[in-house]
């Protein structure tokens, strides 16, 4: 019953955003609202701002005149696919890595204090520097017949922004259990291993869920700009840069990425949330 | 499926040369579409395959540098700019201009008609749109040629992918290439008219003729190995051999051309992408020495803006006379002989442009 | 040594001798197996850019602030405000709920664009809104739960006074909801920077650090692209530090 | 009267079906200046008890008074002063300004003076420009009292104040407590555990049992006012008596010491 | 001998140069079966005295043995079992298995009849397959006892178990202790805050004084063993003279019910 209520709010909301896009459309000046030199309220022309209707039209349509071209809603739903298969491959390597780099923080002070401020400071490098080098440096990889396809460049890139919240969520978790349990377990004459097992990582399931939330987010965000940055073919970020160069003539066209990277996000929360239902067990606290 | 785009590979049937195929990977300078169409038209129709050459076509990111792809080992050979090169050859990478392609530049400053830029000149006080990535050294060139301090006296606005930026007014004068942007304005319906815009709507500035042109799509290999490796130099010259001839076939057969790539996954619409061939067809056809072959007078050109340009960050891109081995005209001069000697026309002497009409959104 | 002297020195020492190990070895990588600058520029080449180009950087990184300073502000003022109405009226929250999280995952390579469209290609303006929406998010996350936050014994507290619902709010439910909103804060100020910086890639004027990474790299001149990093990285931490530092100031008398 | 409740229930809607009856059929009467102690066991419904009195929450039965209007026009005359478990603090506020907050709420005038007076009352004065997460337990406590004393109340409403205390704080606590009621005349309604506080402090402990909530017997101390009850009390045989006493009402002549299954 | 402590201190480094010096040469020494609680105001360093005899931090001065061994090869002997106030439960595991989760780590044989055997003993049977949050306070802190008792230690080791408990659970939960301890023959070491909870349940109470941490004095109780102490003690003039004797020690001669001014 809430259940319903909050999904009908949530509807109602969507449906107010497009009546205030449209309204704003309808009413708004085509060269927007301006103060001094500033626009401030956007500009209405279909450039700049489509008709919701016209959209969803063309996502009907087919991508290109090309004799049997798809229709553009199923090939952006299959370059969200293979993006998000591609993220969540990234989200996978954030979470060993972001989890390894936890357990490290929490065995050792000192590298606690070591890394921390570099694990920082890593997010504050942009992707768009790094992407190139990452793609130069697995094309090193020559390891027997195993070739390095650019999907992995792009996991790889994914991933280095994803892992901030797993290690940071993690070790927070980690280092949860209060002194009554910590200290039950050394009574215990256990050692680290043990209380890991035991203790800390069933402990850290409440911290890891929103983290993995974050986490998965931030893997979409980042496959679709290293997709832009490095040239993968077939997902989101191709797909971006393709539709921008029909962009002026076709504007209701490049909408349609923004849909599938906001699906890929959506699906990604979703993911989160099942396994967070899995977990459910380790979240009794929570409830 | 969005996953066409498998890397072109060819599948010819006619393998005359004899023995193994090798295998060469191309590394493009952007995304598949009509300026590469040669090559995939070579791959396509077999071209390469007839040279024993089992080629793989790469298309490029935004950040892809693809004179470094081919320096790191990553491509056999790489279609890049000239002035876009020059630095990294500088730089301390070995490679060389083995096939200038474009004989022509493509790289124009568009403006509205009532804007009244018609020269350089008129760019003084103006918002000028530049892409950066190597792109904007012809514009800079023809500023400072006409006297503009570029620092100073304009303002510099980043362009995007899209047109829109020009299209709002946001830019006064946009880099536009002949065959991609241009045609992207020329595709949007004017909302003063309600019908397309019209070339009478612009104005263009070319910068062919205001002499700041630069050598642009050429196709680039590893100069070490050049110098060294025989089996390199022998494939060199079959891989321009086989990509003049997708280019001859390009330019007789736009429309197959044109299709060709849209069948590799480029997503441009049909009627873009034929204007984009016909355009290309223009910057090589007819051509001067022969397709592929560097002209002396177009390099110097080249290097000479590119020693004395200065662009928004100060810098110009070389500082001195890049090596001699920076170009080399032996193997296209071979590969053209042979094409030659197989009644090819290499010259394009009477080519004529077809005549496309674009309609609203490329189709 | 006196432990708590030494949980100092390991706190700010660790890292230290950690980075300078790490930078060392990657000199060294970079020197004996002559590694080419487009695979991986040396420490030492980057430095030397940094330090010769100081003054384009600087000019790049201010411009590239001020941008995100400003979507920095501008999306944790809405981010405030909106996590107030949403926190008062329940039916906004859940409204908003679904385009919230849109906007969490929309990637700033397909927003930017649209933005520059709709507030002028050659303005600042669609950069200051990628950061602001970028910051948006963590803010309203944080300070909604700050808001929905109030301990029930402050809640008790103040209907014993018989206090009003702004007293109440003012006393009790905004002070309570500062160290969550500067929690957000703290997340959205990297963010935000990185934003900034990614935009300019879509347009604007020809100035600020992501436009000079780009520009660097296409002619090949990666030591000078990682300068213009090192340049976003000092960025980056000083919006980091300077909220960290405001969020302990806030939050020094919380338990 | 002080407080007058007659016939007062409350039943809280549980999940489903299970509803919990917290109180059934309360009938209480607290007189001017009177200190009454609710003591019994964990859920027995002391604290809704206090809740209803100091309108928190309404009653689902019966009727209350206090001072013979209802308890929210009691509320909004601010006629009663409370003090809970936790001291409730406001962490960014400083010791001066936690006090003040009710004053400053009311627009009371003299605040300085009167807060300056409090912290002196609960000898605070050299930490009135601390912030409570520099104090200890029972400073916070105590400042959490001087609150509750503020707009000097003729009814104290306590639950459980000094819980989180220890032992020896905790005595000592109970004797201010003492002096400042009978000082300012004050009534006192507290909620204790512990059946030493309960009968050091009050005129009459009201021993209540659960599921339902009831009140299973009122025992009068009758131990003298105020400072009459010194540290010596507790050490009087007198004291000891009336601790038995209510030991026994508490465990209500069931058999003690056996092990009963407890559910909640 | 269960626990000899000798000359031991402990010193924690605090800001700077502020030391706390939480314990300061102190003596005691534990028999077998004896039952020792140790009460003192907050800070007086028994929780640390407790945690050096269970080897969960190490002394700065002193020397302690735990049944003639070092604290470290008592505790991986498993010769002790503790509980503390929280009662420190896993959430994600039932009651069965909180209780369990010692003999599962030392890969105890017969672990479900130990389980079955230990729930009984706290009369938890019926709620084995619970979990931590559906039960009360008391309950839990009754499967943290259980817990505790489940590799029949010779040695109990107890920091305020009942310090969160009401005060008729603690009664009935001190029953319960005084004769597991009697029946099981486990000596016990138990912090409390609580005069009468260490009169009823100790041989000896160890009263403590802090800044440094000392022991003011220890005194026997003599009220007989297990069994002897019914509820009725409870209710003993005896009962209230050691209650008097020990409140008198730990106020330590200084004047009662003075005012004084607490810092930490
Ligand atoms: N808001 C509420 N919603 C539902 N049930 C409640 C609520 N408040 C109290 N109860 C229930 O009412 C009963 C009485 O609770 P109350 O808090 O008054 O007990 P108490 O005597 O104060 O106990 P304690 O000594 O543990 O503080 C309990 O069974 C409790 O679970
Ligand atoms: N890990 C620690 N680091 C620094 N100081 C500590 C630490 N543990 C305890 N102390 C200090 O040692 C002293 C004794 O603490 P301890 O916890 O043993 O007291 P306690 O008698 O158990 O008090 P309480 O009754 O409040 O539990 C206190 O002053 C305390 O602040
Ligand atoms: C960031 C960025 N990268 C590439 C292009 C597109 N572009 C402009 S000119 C040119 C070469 C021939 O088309 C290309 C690929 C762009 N506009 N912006
Ligand atoms: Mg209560
Ligand atoms: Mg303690």
């Amino acid at each position: 019953m809430r259940r319903w209520r909050a999904w009908a709010w949530g509807a109602l909301g969507i449906v107010l955003l497009a009546v205030v896009w449209e309204g704003y459309k309808a009413l708004g000046p085509a060269d927007g609202v301006r103060i001094g030199d500033t626009i401030v309220l956007p500009r209405t022309n279909d450039l700049a701002m489509p008709h919701l209707w016209t959209m969803v039209q063309r996502a009907g349509e087919p991508v290109t005149s090309a004799p049997g071209a798809a229709p553009l809603w199923s090939y952006v739903l299959s370059a969200a696919w293979l993006s998000f298969k591609v993220a969540l491959i990234g989200w996978a390597i954030a979470l060993v890595v972001g989890m390894l780099l936890a357990l490290l923080m929490q065995r050792s002070k000192i590298a606690n204090s070591a890394l921390l401020p570099w694990i920082v400071l890593s997010q504050t490098v942009p992707l768009i520097a790094l992407a190139p080098l990452v793609k130069r440096w697995s094309s090193a990889f020559h390891i027997g017949g195993f070739a390095w396809a650019d999907w992995m460049s792009v996991a790889v890139i994914a991933a280095y922004l994803a892992f901030f919240p797993v290690a940071v969520g993690m070790v927070r978790g980690l280092n949860s259990p209060v002194a009554a349990q910590t200290d039950l377990m050394r009574s215990y004459g256990i050692g680290w291993w043990q209380t890991l097992l035991r203790l800390r990582l069933p402990a850290a399931v409440a911290y890891l869920i929103p983290a993995l939330r974050l986490s998965i987010a931030a893997a979409v965000i980042g496959t679709v700009v290293a997709e832009v940055s490095i040239g993968m073919d077939g997902g989101i970020g191709r797909m971006i840069i393709e539709f921008a160069q029909t962009g002026s003539a076709d504007p209701a066209k490049q909408w349609s990425p923004i849909g599938g990277a906001v699906l890929m996000g959506l699906a990604g929360a979703g993911l989160v949330a099942l396994i967070g239902l899995l977990l459910k067990r380790y979240r009794r606290a929570e409830a | 499926s969005p996953t066409a785009t498998q890397p072109a590979t060819g599948s010819g049937s006619g393998t005359s040369g004899g023995g193994a195929t090798k295998k060469v990977t191309l590394q493009l300078q952007w995304v598949a579409q009509g300026q590469f169409a040669g090559y995939y038209v070579a791959a396509k129709k077999g071209y390469y395959a007839k040279e024993g050459l089992d080629v793989t076509i790469k298309p490029a990111g935004t950040d892809t540098v693809p004179i470094d792809v081919l320096a790191a080992g990553d491509a056999d050979y790489a279609i890049s700019w000239v002035p876009k090169v020059l630095g990294s050859i500088e730089g301390g990478t070995k490679v060389t201009d083995v096939a200038q392609i474009f004989e022509r530049s493509g790289t124009t400053q568009i403006s509205f008609k009532d804007k009244g830029i018609t020269t350089p000149g008129d760019l003084k006080g103006k918002k000028v749109g530049s892409w950066g990535y190597g792109n904007q050294w012809e514009l800079f060139a023809g500023m400072q040629k006409a006297g503009i301090n570029t620092d100073s006296q304009i303002s510099l606005v980043q362009q995007a992918f899209d047109m829109n930026g020009f299209l709002n007014g946001d830019i006064d004068a946009a880099q536009a290439m002949t065959y991609n942007e241009y045609a992207q304005v020329l595709e949007t319906i004017n909302p003063k008219t309600g019908k397309l815009y019209q070339p009478s709507d612009l104005n263009v500035i070319n910068w062919n003729t205001v002499g700041t042109a630069m050598l642009q799509d050429a196709i680039w290999a590893n100069a070490d190995k050049l110098a060294s490796d025989k089996d390199y130099q022998d494939t060199t010259e079959k891989f321009i051999k086989a990509s003049i001839e997708g280019w001859i076939y390009t330019r007789d057969h736009p429309q197959e051309a044109a299709d060709i790539v849209a069948a590799a996954g480029s997503t441009l619409p049909a009627g873009h992408q034929l204007w984009m061939v016909n355009e290309v067809n223009k910057l090589i056809w007819p051509s001067t020495g022969g397709i592929g072959t560097v002209q002396k007078s177009s390099w110097d050109q080249t290097v000479d803006i590119a020693l004395h340009t200065k662009d928004n960050t100060g810098k110009t891109i070389i500082t001195k006379d890049p090596p001699s081995d920076a170009y080399s005209n032996v193997y296209v001069e071979k590969a053209l002989a042979e094409l030659k000697s197989e009644g090819a026309d290499v010259m394009g002497t009477s080519f004529k442009p077809i005549t496309v009409t674009l309609k609203e959104g490329g189709k | 040594m006196n432990p708590v002297l030494r949980s100092r020195l390991r706190v700010v020492l660790a890292p230290l001798v950690f980075g300078v190990l790490a930078i060392a070895l990657w000199q060294w990588f970079v020197t004996a197996r002559n590694i080419q600058p487009y695979v991986l520029p040396s420490p030492s080449a980057i430095w030397e850019q940094f330090t010769g180009s100081i003054d384009i950087i600087r000019d790049a990184a201010i411009t590239t602030a001020k941008n995100a300073l400003l979507g920095l502000l501008i999306g944790t003022l809405f981010g405030v405000v909106c996590a107030a109405l949403a926190a008062a009226i329940r039916p906004i929250e859940q409204m908003a709920a679904p385009t919230v999280v849109a906007l969490s995952v929309i990637p700033i390579v397909a927003l930017a664009p649209v933005l520059y469209a709709m507030f002028g290609a050659a303005a600042q303006t669609g950069r200051v809104l990628v950061a602001a929406i970028a910051a948006f998010v963590p803010v309203y996350i944080n300070a909604l739960r700050g808001l929905r936050t109030v301990l029930p014994i402050h809640r008790d507290l103040m209907r014993s006074y018989a206090a009003t619902g702004w007293q109440a709010t003012r006393s009790v439910t905004l002070p309570g909801a500062v160290p969550f909103i500067f929690t957000g804060i703290r997340i959205a100020s990297s963010v935000a920077v990185i934003s900034a910086l990614i935009a300019e890639y879509f347009g604007g004027p020809l100035d600020g650090l992501g436009i000079s990474i780009t520009s660097a790299v296409s002619s090949s001149r990666y030591s000078l692209a990682w300068a213009f990093v090192l340049g976003s990285v000092v960025i980056g931490l000083l919006f980091y530090c300077v909220t960290y530092a405001l969020e302990a100031l806030v939050t020094r008398h919380r338990a | 009267m002080t407080v007058v409740v007659e016939g007062v229930s409350k039943v809280f809607p549980g999940k489903g079906s299970d509803e919990v009856t917290a109180l059934s059929d309360i009938d209480l009467t607290v007189g001017d200046g009177e200190f009454v102690s609710l003591i019994g066991p964990s859920g027995c419904g002391k604290s809704t008890l206090l809740r209803l009195i100091a309108d928190l929450d309404s009653p689902t039965g019966g009727t209350l008074t206090v001072f013979d209007k209802t308890p929210r026009q009691a509320r909004l005359d601010q006629d009663y002063g409370i003090a809970f478990q936790q001291a409730g603090l406001l962490p960014w506020r400083s010791v001066r300004a936690n006090v003040e907050l009710p004053l400053q709420l009311h627009k009371v005038a003299g605040r300085k003076e009167r807060v300056n007076e409090l912290l002196e009352m609960v000898g605070l004065s050299d930490f009135a420009d601390r912030y409570p997460d520099e104090l200890s337990g029972g400073m916070q406590q105590r400042v959490a009292i001087a609150r509750a004393f503020a707009e000097k109340p003729k009814l104290l409403l306590m639950d459980e104040p000094f819980g989180a205390l220890d032992e020896m704080t905790r005595e000592r606590m109970q004797g201010e407590l003492v002096r400042l009621a009978s000082e300012s005349g004050a009534a006192v309604i507290f909620v204790t555990h512990s059946i030493p506080e309960a009968v050091f402090l009050s005129d009459r402990v009201v021993v209540m049992s659960p599921r339902p909530g009831r009140i299973r017997e009122i025992l009068s101390v009758d131990l003298g006012r105020g400072v009459d009850r010194g540290e010596g009390l507790r050490e009087d045989t007198s004291f000891f008596e009336r601790v038995s006493a209510v030991r026994e009402a508490l465990h209500g002549g069931a058999p003690t010491g056996v092990r009963g299954v407890e559910t909640r």
